[in-house]
């Protein structure tokens, strides 16, 4: 079903936790629906020096942060904001057909966080 | 690595024993029991006699069991048999919130093509009251189908009940009991049930097997046409092989059926008193006791996800299910969860332990050595989870 | 005494190799496709596999596949499947006097139902002109179902050229290839079908188990609710082993098809001119070379009726089957060869020899010398012959 | 399938062949239905004294031949009047439900056989 990949990001999954005084959070998904990814950023300068995520919900949707959080760290923001849904389940090795949108959740969260953190930026 | 199968509500394995005689009728005896020589009369006893042995653990005549590709064809001829056979009757059918696909997709289709669907709920431990069941009934109810026991919670019907009211009425009564047959003791005629659903994959048989009761005189349209076997009921080359190996299974089912149960009621306890003991935020779904089937183990573990916690138990050996609806990429979890009142988030925490013949103390030990280590993994994991 | 199989066109027995692989599935690989863990997933892999096997088998791709019960179960949801799917199109239904049970009593059931049926006939060596079938078309039509090959006397039917004339006209186009496949090649893109059935059970594979092609593109109400099984095609727990036992029968017979055609049509040849050479007022049944099956040979012998032969060739151990209605209880003997222009006499003395893989020269020459005697001692005893 | 007597009447026919200058001859049925019976009698004063039979059908039509021309044989005209096709299928320990119908053309085919016997006695 899954690929190895998927199942290494799922069993051994990168940069679980929180970030406390993060400047930047990303929420995407509800319980209801199964599904809750939360990425918190670290910023210095224009680069994600640090990144962290809190995930409920299925395999994919575990490996899919996981995966995301390793493809932005050290990256620009603006390079970060480039990463889509379809680049993070290729990274993977892709992902079963039913499984996509749990893709999709991982990379809009990562996206909502840079959101949070533009916003953040703006108002200090 | 230790392999501790708890799946078997999905399927089992089949039985040495029956495994060996199949082969027998694969390779040697491997005659069309349609045959006028002796390669097909063989077949043909050997037929007869599964069938007798069917119709003995369902309280049944041998004519009374007409065999099937599995479960779910057998609830699709009789739902869909039954509202063509009685469709200048009425077109009304009654059901509950707690079906198996099997039927409640087949009533749905039906609802598709003009017939009406009233699904009866139940209360948060899975269970239906017969009096909703009552309240339903309308002059142009023709048929009723409700199932023995549940294949996520355990939760068991009050079958003979809900029968006497379907018999005083008049109204066809079909039950689905894929998951009770073999498991506990079933008697048709005590029930009042006309049509009931078996499967084999479930009791140690081959996959592909299953058979419907239809108690002599009530009328079921058949939904394949062909060769005219099984009394034209359901045509299409007998799977001898499998069909012998589904009467042997049902025999050794008889045999054991008592002892195993407690057995299993046994192993099951233990397990739920040990998760309970080691992890917090647990909830049991379905009944307590009596009422539920002595095998299966339904629990929700909070703040996780539930193919979350297959993968991460299939890991480690362990096989179990769950009702969430991301096993099965769908987005809402389990409508029988839902049904009994359980929220989303907790529905897709839920967990399915089944046991069966070849479990021990020491897989239930297992279980409960790594389980609470995956929860604590996964629930470290989740934004739900605040300790 | 010697026993001797000459059924296959019946069933065969199940190749040693299938069978043992089954069993692993059966007693240890025995997970339920759908499920997330690991017994599931190998399950689920062996299954897909399968389903490549098959198709390569068609020229078909591995997603045109659904698997069924069987090739009557096959052949039902081919038929009503696209009766309902094009029923605001049209409801005229061409078939042909030859088919199958499976296809003509289903065809029957929709003419019940409000469809009408053209039935195009055969010569007398069974063969249906394309010319026929073309001037059956009506602007109504939506569905033409021909077997490939007939199951009682090997007439191979123009299906390419039928195909082309489906094709141009739009009208979908179902194929009955149960007696064909894997005995002569099929290529179902080339062959211009739309729908194909084929069996496991006739291809040294399980019974229970067949396959519906269902070209990319062709839409097919499902007649079986559910789980959402085989693309929700066909919904029911997977018969993995009986799938996966298909699939190495395919490949077996992928590899051993040209072969084995030479070989049996060579057996079947032999036992032609013996009992020629041997016995009087013999009719061959069916066209001689090309247009047959090479497995297949049916003939009549007069003044003595088809079970009384069966039963003694039965008791020299010979198993073979007839067109004969008394073989069956019915009072007509056999639809095909009342089609292909037989009398009820000469139909009724029908037999049919189909030869397999384990079928030897020595086979031959055993029946060669029983038949003769019992055609000599039920001659004796006929008020319709008087040498 | 068929009982023994069934297999063994139907392997081992009794009184199989025909008599020449036959005090009776019967038939029934017909080739088209898959079945024709002839039954040969020689009559002595009121006794059956020999019987054949030609029978063209399934074992069971064969089987119900030789059975109820060994039932008849010895017997009165008068005996063997009361005949009756569930007792031949009786005799024989039952026959499958879809062959009900052979025996019902063998006591058929002796109670023609005696019809045709008093028709040409009358005559004489
Ligand atoms: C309650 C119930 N009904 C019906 C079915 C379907 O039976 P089968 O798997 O034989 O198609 C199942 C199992 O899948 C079941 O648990
Ligand atoms: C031509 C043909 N079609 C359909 C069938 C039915 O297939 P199955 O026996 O798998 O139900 C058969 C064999 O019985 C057949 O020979
Ligand atoms: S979170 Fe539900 S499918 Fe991935
Ligand atoms: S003669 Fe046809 S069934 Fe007996």
């Amino acid at each position: 079903m899954y690929t190895e990949k998927v199942m290494d990001h799922f069993m051994n999954p990168r940069n679980v936790g929180e970030i406390e005084n993060p400047d930047g959070v990303g929420e995407v998904g509800n319980a209801k629906c199964g599904d809750i990814m939360r990425i918190y950023l670290d910023v210095d300068g224009d680069i994600i020096k640090d990144v962290k995520f809190k995930t409920f919900g299925c395999g994919a949707a575990v490996a899919t942060s996981s995966m995301v959080t390793e493809m932005v760290k050290g990256k620009t923001i603006e390079e970060a904001l480039k990463i889509t849904n379809a680049a993070v389940a290729e990274a993977l090795d892709g992902l079963p057909p039913a499984k996509m949108h749990c893709s999709n959740l991982a990379a809009d969260a990562l996206h909502e966080a840079i959101k949070d953190y533009h916003q953040k930026t703006l108002k200090v | 690595m230790r392999r501790v199968y708890l799946d078997h509500s999905a399927t089992t394995p089949v039985d040495p024993e029956v495994a060996k005689l199949m082969m027998t009728y694969y390779t040697e005896k491997y005659g069309n029991p349609s045959s006028v020589h002796s390669f097909g009369r063989d077949a043909k006893a050997a037929l007869e006699n599964a069938r007798e042995s069917v119709a003995k653990l369902l309280g049944a005549q041998p004519t009374e069991i007409t065999f099937t590709s599995g479960g779910t064809e057998a609830d699709n001829l009789a739902i869909i048999g039954t509202a063509e056979a009685q469709s200048k009757k009425g077109k009304h059918i009654i059901t509950s919130a707690v079906e198996h696909h099997a039927v409640l997709e087949t009533c749905e289709f039906l609802e598709k093509n003009g017939y009406e669907l009233t699904i009866v709920p139940v209360d948060e431990e899975g269970l239906i009251a017969v009096e909703d069941v009552e309240k339903a009934i309308r002059p142009d109810t023709i048929l009723i189908t409700i199932m023995h026991a549940n294949n996520e919670v355990g939760t068991i019907q009050p079958i003979a009940e809900i029968g006497k009211l379907a018999r005083d009425k008049g109204i066809v009564f079909h039950v689905d009991a894929v998951q009770s047959f073999g498991k506990i003791p079933i008697d048709v005629v005590a029930m009042n049930v006309d049509l009931m659903t078996v499967s084999s994959h479930k009791i140690y048989g081959p996959k592909g097997v299953g058979a419907l009761y239809i108690r002599k005189g009530v009328r079921v349209i058949p939904r394949i046409y062909g060769g005219g076997q099984e009394k034209k009921r359901r045509s299409g080359t007998e799977n001898t092989p499998g069909i012998i190996g589904f009467g042997k299974a049902c025999e050794i089912a008889a045999q054991r059926m008592e002892e195993e149960a407690a057995r299993e009621a046994k192993l099951r306890d233990k397990l739920l008193e040990g998760i309970m003991e080691k992890i917090d935020y647990v909830k049991l779904n379905g009944p307590q006791g009596e009422k539920r089937l002595p095998g299966i183990l339904n629990v929700s573990i909070q703040f996780i996800e539930g193919e979350a916690l297959l993968l991460s138990l299939d890991m480690m050996g362990i096989a179990a299910s769950s009702g969430s609806a991301c096993t099965s990429g769908s987005l809402d979890p389990s409508h029988v969860l839902l049904a009994m009142g359980l929220t989303h988030e907790i529905a897709h925490g839920s967990l399915r332990f089944s046991f069966g013949r070849q479990n021990t103390e020491e897989d239930v030990d297992y279980v409960l050595e790594q389980l609470p280590k995956i929860v604590e993994r996964l629930r470290m994991m989740s934004p739900l989870y605040d300790q």
